[in-house]
């Protein structure tokens, strides 16, 4: 496990890059999902503003 | 045809009756320079290297500095809504006022720039040439610029994005125009950047009144 | 085919439809992460000149061509919108800056950490690709700048279609312009992007993870189109039915 | 005060279909129709920010209703822009006078926008519109000079120059005094009786005979 740590050496750049990746695209993936869950709030708030 | 005269005419009118702001973009591009000098005190070897980057930056500066009232005038006292519900094409309108804007801020800025380029070091045939390759330049500024600013009028404060929107679309001719200098310079022919500048002075020209009217018509609505 | 297209159109359509497709979107963009990572970072031999440190291409490159292929379709859908006034066209447009932006971001940062190995320096400004990549992060963040900034957002879709045209008129411009700057530096450098000369074994990896990042794209477009067109729908019919019945995602 | 008589060529009927526009979650106006024969004037009122300016500027095809189209002479405008702009006066609120040119300046720039083709209207044209605006001992002042009331005449003044049969005016009255008011009321009138068509914005009443006027309300 450690030798695929290591990378020959490189270990610290690669997982640094893959790092960032990895949080910048979890982070488009869950930006949507709360945006959505955002809007069913809004959204049912304003329909029971409608109703009464 | 008549109509880009009448717009031409109206727009230098104009800019003579305010005598005093047709100096800011020629002082501007000085002072540039100057503070160029003055920050890097370097010795002449090195500034004349510099030389080209350095007036074309401080020209593409004061370009973008007096792009915003290429069209926020027209915008607030509702005469680009007279010109856009106009029976005439937007598009020879915005033509008519990118080149109003080159004769008022890109000429005179490339007419006093070899002074400045002999003051950097430059030789004489080097700072034709840095003439040429303004003369070329400054007039796809003013058109690339027009874009932005159309897209940017209606907004309150909309300097800094302007920027932000204009100075990427500059890139490629401070790229050619400085490199056709650094080559002169360098004793090799410049023939081929320099037809380049040429055909990014006709697409500018031949597109950006298209876009800046769609700009335009958006702005307004 | 153009009646698919135009039923597609209509929103409730879309929304269904995209519901719909969204898992199994999902399972497969992940499948594929996961052989492609393994491929990429297990399978593939290490390089016999850059060692490990070529690894970082399974990120950085998939990333460099998505930002390519995310502005070019959203100026293209931009166009559809601005000539037809389609409006999904205009919210797929909108809903592409930002995923195309963090694409670019990606590009940027992996390419700038695998030069530190590769050539000593964090910043290569010889290497054209980079240079490009980062002006097309500028364009990105003009496109979201102008959108953000006008109030009328149906203006604004307007405003930010000609942009991206302008655009997509300029960054091959842009590009080539930078190569030319850069020949001029040192001769054409060996650029480690080239077209995959490489090893099969190493090539696959790369294709899977591309595929990868292109459904990953999708399946962000579409989550963000329906957030839009739940918005903008909110009044009508079938997004009352959506809310009240079922009140999921 | 002679105005030439002859009807306007191509007046054509110019009417409008349920226009809606949104504002910020909530509908500015919906379902907005009528029609416009040539001879008549629609006086729109309404309340402050009740949406007229919006309208009148959908009419001139500078803004795009959400819904509804507008039709003149049997087409929607945005098929025919070119031959309804070369109909179409208007004059908004911002009323499109350069502060730094000339009276005689901002005319015969507003001419070649309309007319374009054909060269400058003909000095005795503008001459005459500046005497039946009142405004021809002011030919060579700069607009910055004139009062609100002499600016608003001079925006008017396109409106006679161009010789459209279609005139939209935004609050045509404001800043005007009784001499000036009375003199936009016959401007309108002679062109109602010359077929031609207005549709006019304004708080105050306007003394136009009744028959040719409809009214529209928006609040």
């Amino acid at each position: 496990m450690y030798e695929f740590l290591h990378m020959g050496g490189y270990g610290g750049y690669i997982w640094s890059a893959y790092g960032i990746t990895a949080i910048v695209l979890t982070l488009s993936i869950v930006l949507p999902i709360i945006q959505s869950r955002k809007n069913h709030k809004r959204i049912e708030h304003m329909l029971e503003q409608e109703q009464d | 045809m008549n109509i880009f005269i009448t717009i031409l005419k109206r727009d230098l009118l104009l800019a003579i009756r305010h005598r005093a702001e047709l100096l800011n973009p020629m002082l501007f591009f000085v002072l540039v320079i100057v503070l160029f000098q003055l920050g890097m005190r370097a010795k002449p070897a090195v500034l004349v290297t510099l030389a080209p980057a350095i007036v074309w930056i401080a020209a593409l500066l004061s370009a973008l500095l007096s792009l915003d009232h290429m069209f926020r005038s027209d915008m607030e006292d509702g005469a680009l809504e007279q010109m856009i519900i106009s029976t005439q094409p937007t598009s020879l309108l915005v033509l008519a006022k990118i080149l109003a804007h080159w004769i008022i801020t890109g000429l005179p800025v490339t007419l006093i720039a070899p002074i400045l380029g002999l003051m950097l070091g430059l030789t004489g045939d080097a700072s034709l040439i840095l003439f040429f390759t303004l003369l070329i330049g400054t007039p796809i500024l003013s058109a690339i610029g027009s874009i932005g600013v159309a897209l940017t009028v209606g907004l309150r404060r909309g300097s800094v994005l302007l920027s932000i929107l204009v100075l990427p679309l500059y890139v490629p001719v401070l790229i050619f125009a400085s490199q056709t200098v650094n080559t002169f310079m360098a004793g090799y022919p410049i023939f081929a950047s320099l037809s380049v500048l040429m055909a990014m002075l006709v697409l500018s020209l031949s597109l950006s009144p298209w876009a800046s009217s769609a700009a335009l018509r958006m702005s307004v609505s | 085919m153009y009646r698919w297209f135009h039923q597609l159109g209509s929103p409730p359509t879309f929304y269904k439809w995209s519901g719909q497709w969204l898992p199994w979107l999902t399972f497969v963009c992940i499948t594929l992460f996961v052989v492609g990572l393994y491929g990429g970072l297990v399978y593939a031999p290490a390089d016999y000149l850059q060692k490990d440190s070529f690894r970082i291409i399974y990120v950085h490159v998939p990333a460099a061509w998505m930002s390519m292929f995310v502005y070019v379709v959203m100026a293209f859908s931009g166009a559809i919108a601005l000539i037809w006034h389609i409006k999904l066209s205009e919210i797929m447009m909108l809903s592409s800056a930002s995923i195309g932006a963090s694409f670019t971001f990606i590009a940027l940062i992996t390419g700038s950490i695998w030069g530190k190995p590769t050539w000593g320096t964090w910043w290569e400004w010889g290497d054209a690709r980079l240079l490009s990549e980062l002006l097309l992060l500028f364009l990105y963040i003009g496109i979201i700048g102008l959108y953000s900034a006008i109030e009328d957002k149906r203006k604004a879709a307007e405003a930010v279609s000609i942009l991206a045209l302008v655009g997509i008129v300029n960054i091959p411009i842009i590009h080539y312009s930078v190569i030319f700057l850069n020949t001029l530096h040192q001769g054409p450098t060996v650029s480690k992007f080239d077209s995959p000369s490489i090893e099969t074994s190493m090539l696959i990896p790369l294709l899977i993870m591309a595929l990868a990042f292109k459904l990953f794209y999708i399946i962000v477009l579409l989550m963000r189109s329906r957030n839009e067109l739940l918005w903008r729908e909110r009044r009508s019919q079938w997004v009352r039915n959506i809310i009240k019945g079922t009140g999921n995602v | 005060m002679e105005i030439e008589s002859q009807p306007y060529s191509q007046a054509a009927r110019l009417g409008a279909e349920n226009l809606c526009v949104e504002k910020q979650d909530r509908w500015l106006f919906q379902n907005i129709t009528f029609q416009l024969e040539p001879g008549e004037m629609l006086h729109l009122r309404g309340t402050n920010g009740s949406g007229k300016t919006t309208l009148l500027r959908i009419v001139c095809g500078l803004t795009n209703a959400d819904q509804g189209e507008i039709n003149w002479a049997g087409k929607s405008i945005k098929q025919q822009r070119d031959e309804y702009h070369s109909q179409l006066s208007y004059v908004g609120h911002s009323d499109g006078i350069k502060q730094d040119l000339s009276v005689t300046e901002n005319l015969k720039v507003a001419a070649v926008l309309a007319r374009g083709k054909q060269q400058t209207p003909k000095p005795i044209d503008i001459d005459q519109t500046l005497r039946d605006m009142g405004l021809n001992k002011k030919k060579d002042t700069f607009a910055h000079d004139l009062s609100a009331g002499q600016r608003r005449r001079l925006a008017l003044a396109r409106c006679l120059l161009n010789d459209t049969s279609i005139w939209i005016l935004d609050e045509p009255l404001t800043a005007l005094d009784k001499h000036g008011v009375e003199i936009v009321e016959n401007m309108i009138s002679a062109h109602l009786h010359r077929n031609g068509m207005a549709i006019v914005t304004s708080h105050q009443e306007l003394t136009i005979n009744k028959d040719r006027c409809k009214d529209l309300d928006l609040s």
